[in-house]
């Protein structure tokens, strides 16, 4: 009799708890190489296309040219921003290379126009988050001796696999949560005002 | 690399990550990011030089131009927006500090109410016009003037700016270059040349170890306040010096004193021959003192001093002891004393003591003059303003260049600047806001901000150091319609001589051209010119060799000093006090510096009018209620703010206040002192005596909160501020 | 404080609560401000404005006490009896004293004010509900709070001045002195990327840089060698230790804290002013 | 003279008393229509103030620093303590068997859940974020952050929503006999909300067993409850280290101030309904007397710990608090301390007066004057302390401005309204137990009789046969 009103009134809620925790512990869906020793953050985000000027090809700069994440986003481990490569960094390669094709045209128009194409921004943090790349390039690639030429691996933990697009398209939340959890498993800071400001 | 300005400009060019890039943290962060309303866009740099990163901050060296002091600055830039300044410690004026003005520098520069395109007037009225339009108007109207019926009005200009100015008067034949400054040190100046033989005797606090000081508000508003308060820290450090203040109304440095004498208004000349006198009598006098100069003290013993200056006679002889007991000491003479209708002789009297006391060559040091004569500080008080407008008045002038300056704001009243300036034919005002001159103006033309622009500055007061320091822009123009001082100058002088000054296309070049053939400017071997100039840059200031002087001390012109009149109908004497923040009233559209208080009265955002118990209880007056201050030139109404750091005698406005333009945040605020100043000038400078006028206080019966900081005047038995005795400082730290 | 904290560490949660520091310290950043050289010129408050995105109120709200310097020069009359103030004003630099044992912590509902592995108090301005009982707590009034949307008073483009490493802080939430918080995130990081510690003088608040007589000292004072340490040192004021009732300040030594007696371990030590008697 | 007189009439028929009952729940008086009105616009007042106050900012309600609450966490408390007496008639009364509460405890009760209602609105009210609200309460999330435990504003949420839910629960199942009673007599809508609400009460023996047990119960439960609430709000203040706030004798201060300001409230509407609805029968003279008998007693406790708080003060040498206690005696707000002090400590002895208290208008005017002074001692424990604490440089008085009094203001109508709607939905005078009090009074009386004619009692007497 008792314990029909416990099962009745107490266990729901606490399945409800037990299963809410489970959940934000569950492991994540494997889509890329994860560096050796990291628990990746949890959570995918079905991103919306975001039409850029040129719509540039990440699969082939990525996948067939194996250009480095950081050939291109140099500022990525030298500041807290990654950054937009500087249209003149294009034209170094493009001003021979595929010259023909029509984005690369519209590329060099900006360029003898002296002026840098609006791209859209596809990631972003609210404004009073402060995070640093340089700080995680560091510890994940630099301090983990990770091998550069894998650095995608550690940019996919929170940019999702940027090889297999062309336009690059936001696939995880970046929400607090999903940087907690990170933090949490791979022992980054906990302290609130490291991240807020 | 061809040309380093491109680049330049375009790494300044203005790359908000998102524009200010700044939080709300009103709008709740949603569970799934997206981005924020109007940040959709994320700019690319073109082609950046590789020190440019964005999310960090660079920091430029430049010059701070809020004051005439020259401190060297250092301004953050970031995603090409200046957003902070701080002192350059490569400055030996400032030592890397600063002011609360030089921090409100950045508030000049994005200040909502600048102008952003030339405007000239057509039917009685301004209306914009193209920088074409506006320089071909200048170009005819000034084609046939000549001679000293052209002349320019400014404030303190150094550097190649000076020399612009120089140079464009010149094409005219004319020497009338006008300087106007309120807050000034003339006199001290006149009377240091005349008895010492150098106009800008170097004052050596560190070494000090006592200063009395007659109203000079060293820490704020006399001459360089921020390197004073460096020396200030040093003279207070260790074997920590006295500082007596003797002032009419605690000024800042005032609320820093020792001993702060409240002094009858006027007389702190005859308070200075009191303790010369005292010093002679007591045998303290160093070196030999001259027949006459025993004579003109004679008189002054102290009880006739006592009933002058309103001083005990015992406390004056505590005082002279302390000089001597605390030697070398230093005594400087500020804007209360020089302003008053005996100010030349009451600061001579004051410089006398420095020589009495041997303080010549100890604490006062010959002056290290900027090598380059034409690029030296032309620094100048009301006296220019005077003589321009009495010039404008008898119709003597066709053109008027006005830079720099405000006249028809700061000039005193009587000087009718606003109808004067009307009878100039033809009025050039080159300015940064719509101000009063700007609105009396045939052609506006709006300028660079300070952190915008290009220069070179030179110290009036350099401290011992003569250095050139520079100013650069950190970051380019808000207004694509401005342009830079130095380029309008150099357009006008292209209007004259389009030869000589053919091979400048703009500012930057002529500075880096004339600076690279400076003989001292480039480092010694050097061939690469380029390097030395980004150095320099780099670095923010040149020190350049100097000609130092050498003192001719000479007491002749000592005199006695004429104590100063009763009057019946205007009892009371008007002290129009400067403030450090609002300055002489040019940082009133600064928002940051209207509501920081001032220091000692902590009133913000308005105009008061500072009275003594005394006074008040005499009218019957409690702060906030709202008096009328007469003098025979007029009246002026504000609140009253009743505390015990002024004398009876005296009732003291502050200046800074009663625009009537100048954009949102300075107009219609408060009133201005020098309205109703009356003509008295004193006689051996040509100044005007600007603590001089006689006012008399009427009590309206209106009445309202004044708004300051703090609500309560005393500590009410906490340990907030706690005071011990010297004594004790010595015995446990004071040898350090 | 996360879920785990509550679970594993109530208990040394709360008895580190009352001993002012709650664990294990990375730093503890300090000051120490000369009164005896500090002139009242307000130098450092506007520096506060210029860096750290302070709203400006205007006269009326200024009026109705609402301003909001987070650092305030107040100035006291001692002599205010006698004919003249012949000794000068008092002036006293005033911000968050950061103390060890907040009172301003404990009460937050919902630990938007809490203590850092640094020695400060945080102010998670979005996560701050205000509630308002941090400032009713606070011994020294120095929290301030958006009784308006102010980021609406910045006239384009005054806002372009703004520090993008604050957020610009809306209606509705507390905010006050964060020992320039920014400043320090920035130089730790620096720190980090060199592998080294951060350097004394390396962090200085935007008061302490603009101080003309460096009357204001700002470091950490858990290294041993910083010049606030050894200034703390030389005038014998120690963190607080609740349990022993050992006197804190040496009555011959001029460094002292305000509220000492309140326990609440400010990290701002005041070296008394010295006036000479003429 | 001491009149000596039934609490009850004995004699009345219970069909007599469901009439009665019933009746005021029907066909409302114009009067009624207007006391509606009159509380929706004080309500719109409210609405339209917190509108404003929401999109402008809480400047508009004058706060500044230092005074960061004012007269939204005074109301708060007023109201807080307003709900208590509730809980002490129908519980405390009800387990010692003091059956006279039995005709007035249904209405204090509602009062009870009502002023919990309005209370519940001022912590909102005066958040900067009230959008923010729910970070209060622990409930898991994916950012992992939990509310501060150690805050008393914290507490609060907690204490005040079970206090809240508890009461509520409470005053429904003391009222379920009386439900079905309704339902017995309704038609139309009525008939089904009360056939929904009286959960099928038949009135079996093993119902009213049940009842018994969990009426009870919750009484018991609902006691410590009430008083732990109490000491919770307290504790936003004395948790802190204000002078004036920090005091020791805060939670039983606060207890006593909440029942004091509680049965003053009972008064008022006591003679309210009384007069309204013609309760001569039920709400008796002979109640009211021991309702202000009651509420003296309390008056002298909360004057007595006023004197010790007052005392302990100014024996105790802190010389924050003692400025404190001399500002509020002193200072800008002397007057409200004094009127305080005169409408919490003299003002009862009306109530000592037995010709008085006997006379409605008498104690109707009495009674505001009480919750007056209870209202300014709320208002006395928030604001002076702000005025006046530690730092002198930010010592500074203000008064609420017109936002604030219309929320305020709004608050009453608000409450106004509930109870309004409440009396007229609901019996606000429990019929089934005061049948059981005239039962009980006449077995009483029935043995006497008894006993006096040698009978057995139970012969005796009206048989029950027109109960339900």
């Amino acid at each position: 009799m008792f314990y029909k009103h416990v099962c009745k009134l107490v266990l729901p809620p606490v399945l409800m708890f037990v299963s809410l925790l489970l959940i934000s512990g569950a492991p994540a869906r494997a889509e890329l190489a994860v560096p050796p020793g990291v628990t990746p953050p949890v959570g995918t985000h079905a991103g919306e296309d975001v039409p850029q000027p040129i719509e540039f090809p990440h699969d082939i700069h990525v996948n067939i040219n194996k250009i480095n994440c950081m050939y291109c986003h140099t500022y990525a481990r030298r500041s807290k921003v990654a950054g937009i490569p500087p249209t003149s960094k294009c034209m170094g390669c493009h001003k021979m290379i595929a010259t023909d094709k029509p984005r690369i045209q519209k590329l060099t128009e900006y360029f003898t126009k002296k002026e840098s194409p609006k791209w859209k921004k596809v990631h972003d943090v609210p404004d009073f988050v402060h995070f640093s790349h340089e700080r995680h390039i560091k510890k994940f690639v630099f301090d983990a001796d990770l091998p550069v030429e894998n650095v995608e691996q550690v940019c996919g933990l929170c940019h999702g696999e940027i090889k297999a697009m062309t336009v690059a398209k936001k696939n995880k939340p970046l929400t607090m949560g999903f940087c907690r959890r990170c933090h949490e498993a791979n022992g980054g800071p906990g302290d609130c005002w490291k991240c807020h400001k | 690399m061809s040309g380093f300005k491109v680049n330049r400009r375009d790494f300044l060019r203005v790359l908000g990550w998102g524009g200010a890039s700044t939080a709300l943290v009103g709008c709740d962060m949603p569970t799934t990011v997206t981005l924020e309303e109007g940040k959709e866009d994320v700019v690319a740099y073109f082609m950046p030089e590789e020190y440019v990163i964005p999310g960090v901050g660079v920091w430029y060296a430049s010059t701070c131009t809020q004051c005439a002091a020259g401190c060297g600055i250092h301004g953050r830039v970031r995603e090409g927006r200046a957003l902070k300044l701080e002192g350059n410690p490569e400055s030996v004026i400032n030592r890397g500090k600063t002011c609360m003005m030089g921090q409100a520098g950045v508030q000049a520069h994005y200040n909502p109410d600048r102008l952003t395109q030339p405007l000239m007037r057509e039917g009685g009225a301004l209306k914009p016009a193209s920088w074409e339009v506006a320089l071909k108007k200048i170009a005819e109207k000034t084609a046939s003037a000549n001679g000293d019926r052209v002349a320019w009005l400014s404030g303190a200009v150094s550097g190649h700016q000076a020399v612009l100015i120089n140079d464009v008067l010149n094409t005219f034949g004319s020497k009338q270059h006008f300087v106007h400054e309120t807050i000034h040190a003339s006199v001290w100046q006149a009377v240091a040349r005349d008895m010492l033989g150098d106009a800008q005797p170097v004052l050596r606090m560190d070494k000090a170890k006592s200063i009395l000081s007659f109203g000079a508000d060293f820490l704020g508003t006399w001459q360089s306040p921020v390197h004073f308060a460096t020396q200030y820290a040093k003279f207070r450090s260790g074997k920590r010096g006295v500082l007596i203040q003797v002032e009419p109304k605690m000024s800042l440095t005032g609320g820093s004193a020792d001993a702060w004498v409240a002094v009858r208004p006027g007389t702190e000349g005859i308070l200075a021959l009191g303790i010369a006198q005292n010093l002679v009598k007591r045998g303290w006098a160093k070196g030999e003192v001259p027949a006459k100069l025993k004579e003109v003290l004679a008189k002054y013993e102290l009880g006739m001093v006592a009933n002058a200056t309103g001083v005990a006679g015992d406390r004056i002889q505590r005082i002279t002891a302390a000089l001597k007991d605390h030697a070398p000491s230093l005594v400087l003479a500020g804007a209360p004393v020089e302003g008053g209708e005996n100010g030349y002789d009451a600061v001579s009297a004051v410089m006398l003591l420095n020589i009495l006391l041997g303080n010549i060559g100890q604490t006062i040091e010959p002056a290290a003059q900027f090598a380059e004569a034409r690029m030296q500080a032309r620094s100048g008080g009301t006296r220019g303003a005077l003589e321009f407008s009495k010039l404008a008045a008898a119709k003597k002038l066709d053109v008027a260049f006005i830079s720099h300056a405000n006249p028809v704001y700061h000039a005193p009243g009587f000087m009718k600047m606003k109808d004067a300036m009307a009878n100039v034919g033809f009025k050039v005002v080159m300015t940064q806001f719509p101000d009063e001159t700007a609105m009396q103006a045939d052609v506006v033309l709006p300028l660079y901000s300070a952190i915008e622009d290009w220069g070179t500055h030179v110290a009036a007061y350099n401290g011992g150091v003569a250095t050139l320091s520079f100013q650069q822009p950190l970051m380019e123009p808000l207004y694509k319609d401005t342009r830079g001082f130095g380029d309008v100058a150099l357009s006008l002088l292209k209007q004259r001589k389009p030869k000589e000054y053919a091979a400048f296309n703009d500012y930057y070049a002529y500075l880096k051209a004339s600076v690279s053939n400076m003989p001292a400017a480039v480092a010694k071997g050097d061939k690469n010119k380029d390097a030395a100039w980004n150095a320099l840059l780099q670095k923010g200031v040149l020190e350049t060799k100097a000609t130092v002087g050498k003192f001719k001390v000479n007491t002749a012109t000592v005199a006695a000093v004429a104590d100063v009149s009763a009057d019946v109908q205007f009892p009371y004497r008007l002290l129009p006090s400067a403030r450090l923040g609002l300055w002489d009233g040019r940082h009133a559209n600064s928002p940051w510096l209207q509501e920081s208080p001032d220091q000692i009265s902590k009133v913000v955002w308005g105009s008061w009018v500072e009275m003594h118990p005394v006074t008040a209880a005499k009218l019957g007056v409690k702060s906030g209620d709202y008096v009328r201050v007469t003098s025979a030139q007029g009246s002026l109404e504000a609140q009253a703010y009743v505390f015990n750091g002024i004398h009876p005698e005296a009732i003291a406005v502050p200046l800074g206040q009663g625009h009537q333009e100048y954009g949102r945040y300075a107009k219609g605020l408060g009133v201005n002192p020098y309205a109703i100043l009356n003509p008295v000038i004193e006689k051996k400078t040509g100044e005007v005596a600007a603590y001089a006028t006689r006012v008399s206080v009427t009590k309206l019966d209106k009445s309202a909160r004044l708004v300051h900081m703090g609500s309560s005047d005393t500590q009410m038995g906490r340990k907030l501020v706690s005071t011990i005795p010297a004594t004790v400082y010595r015995r446990t730290e004071g040898e350090a | 404080m996360s879920f785990k904290n509550i679970l594993e560490n109530w208990s040394a949660f709360r008895k580190d609560a009352e001993a002012g520091g709650h664990h294990k310290y990375d730093h503890r950043w300090g000051m120490a401000i000369n009164l005896d050289v500090c002139t009242g010129c307000n130098a450092c408050s506007t520096a506060c404005y210029a860096e750290n995105n302070l709203a400006v109120v205007g006269k009326d709200r200024f009026e109705k006490g609402q301003a909001m310097h987070w650092m305030r020069i107040e100035r006291y009359w001692d002599d205010a009896d006698r004919q003249f103030p012949e000794r000068g004003a008092s002036f006293l630099p005033m911000m968050c004293q950061q103390c060890g044992a907040a009172t301003c912590e404990p009460v937050c509902p919902v630990a938007a004010t809490y203590h850092t592995p640094d020695g400060l108090n945080a102010q998670v301005y979005n996560r701050c509900i205000g509630s308002r009982y941090c400032s009713n707590n606070c011994p020294f009034r120095v929290r301030y709070f958006n009784f308006y949307s102010y980021y609406e008073t910045w006239a384009e483009p005054l806002n372009q001045q703004l520090n993008p490493d604050i957020s610009v802080r809306d209606k509705g939430v507390m905010e006050k002195c964060t020992f320039c918080v920014q400043r320090i995130r920035a130089s730790n990081d620096k720190a980090k990327m060199e592998n080294r510690a951060i350097a004394d003088g390396e962090v200085q608040t935007a008061c302490a840089q603009a101080c003309p007589t460096g009357a204001i000292v700002f470091g950490d004072t858990m290294d041993p060698n910083s010049a606030v340490n050894k200034l703390w040192a030389k005038h014998e004021v120690k963190r607080g230790d609740y349990l022993s009732k050992k006197p804190k300040v040496n009555a011959e030594k001029r460094g002292y804290r305000i509220f000492e007696e309140l326990n609440v371990d400010p990290s701002v030590m005041y070296l008394e002013r010295v006036r000479e008697e003429i | 003279m001491h009149v000596n007189e039934k609490d009850i009439n004995e004699q009345i028929r219970w069909a007599q008393i469901n009439a009665d009952v019933l009746r005021s729940m029907e066909n409302p008086r114009p009067a009624y229509w207007v006391a509606v009105a009159v509380c929706i616009a004080m309500v719109s007042c409210a609405v339209l103030a917190e509108i404003y106050q929401y999109n402008t900012g809480l400047g508009v309600t004058n706060l500044n620093n230092p005074h960061m609450w004012d007269m939204y966490i005074a109301t708060f408390v007023f109201w807080i303590g307003m709900s208590h007496s509730g809980t002490l008639l129908s519980a405390i009364l009800h387990i010692i068997h003091a059956d006279w509460r039995k005709p007035i405890y249904r209405f204090a009760e509602a009062m009870t859940t009502f002023s919990l209602m309005t209370a519940g609105f001022f912590p909102m009210i005066h958040l900067g974020r009230i959008w923010n609200l729910y970070w209060v309460l622990p409930y898991v999330s994916d950012r992992g952050v939990w509310p501060n435990f150690r805050s008393p504003l914290a507490w609060d949420a907690f204490a005040i929503s079970t206090y809240l839910s508890a009461s509520a629960v409470f005053l429904f199942i003391g009222m379920i006999p009386d439900l079905a009673i309704c339902r017995d007599n309704a038609k139309g809508w009525r008939k089904t909300l009360y056939t929904t609400l009286s959960l099928g009460w038949r009135g079996d023996d093993r119902q009213w067993r049940n009842f018994r047990k969990t009426y009870m119960l919750l009484a018991c439960f609902l006691i410590p409850l009430a008083v732990s609430v109490h000491s919770i709000v307290s504790a936003d203040f004395a948790m802190s280290i204000m002078p004036g706030w920090h005091v020791t004798t805060f939670p039983p201060y606060f207890v006593a101030g909440a029942l004091y300001s509680g049965c003053a409230a009972i008064i008022t509407l006591f003679v309210i309904l009384r007069y309204f609805f013609r309760f001569e029968e039920y709400m008796t003279t002979a109640i009211m007397e021991k309702t202000c008998k009651l509420t003296f007693a309390i008056a002298m406790v909360w004057t007595y710990l006023n004197l010790i708080e007052f005392a302990s003060t100014w024996y105790g040498h802190n010389i924050y608090d003692k400025e404190v206690l001399i500002y509020k005696a002193t200072g800008p707000y002397a007057w409200i301390f004094w009127t305080m002090i005169f409408c919490g400590s003299v003002a009862p002895f009306a109530l000592a007066i037995q010709k008085w208290r006997r006379h409605m208008p008498t104690m109707f005017v009495v009674s505001l004057l009480l919750n007056l002074g209870m209202y300014f001692e709320r208002w006395m424990i928030v604001a002076p302390t702000l005025s006046m604490a530690y730092e002198p440089h930010q010592f500074y008085m203000m008064y609420g401005s017109i936002v604030q009094w219309a929320i305020v203001f709004g608050s009453f109508g608000w409450f106004g309204l509930l109870f309004l709607i409440f009396v007229k939905i609901f019996p606000s005078v429990s019929m089934y137990e005061v049948k059981e009090m005239v039962f009980h009074r006449r077995r009483h009386l029935d043995h006497e009789t008894a006993v006096k004619f040698g009978r057995r009692a139970r012969d005796a007497g009206t048989p029950a046969t027109d109960t339900h």
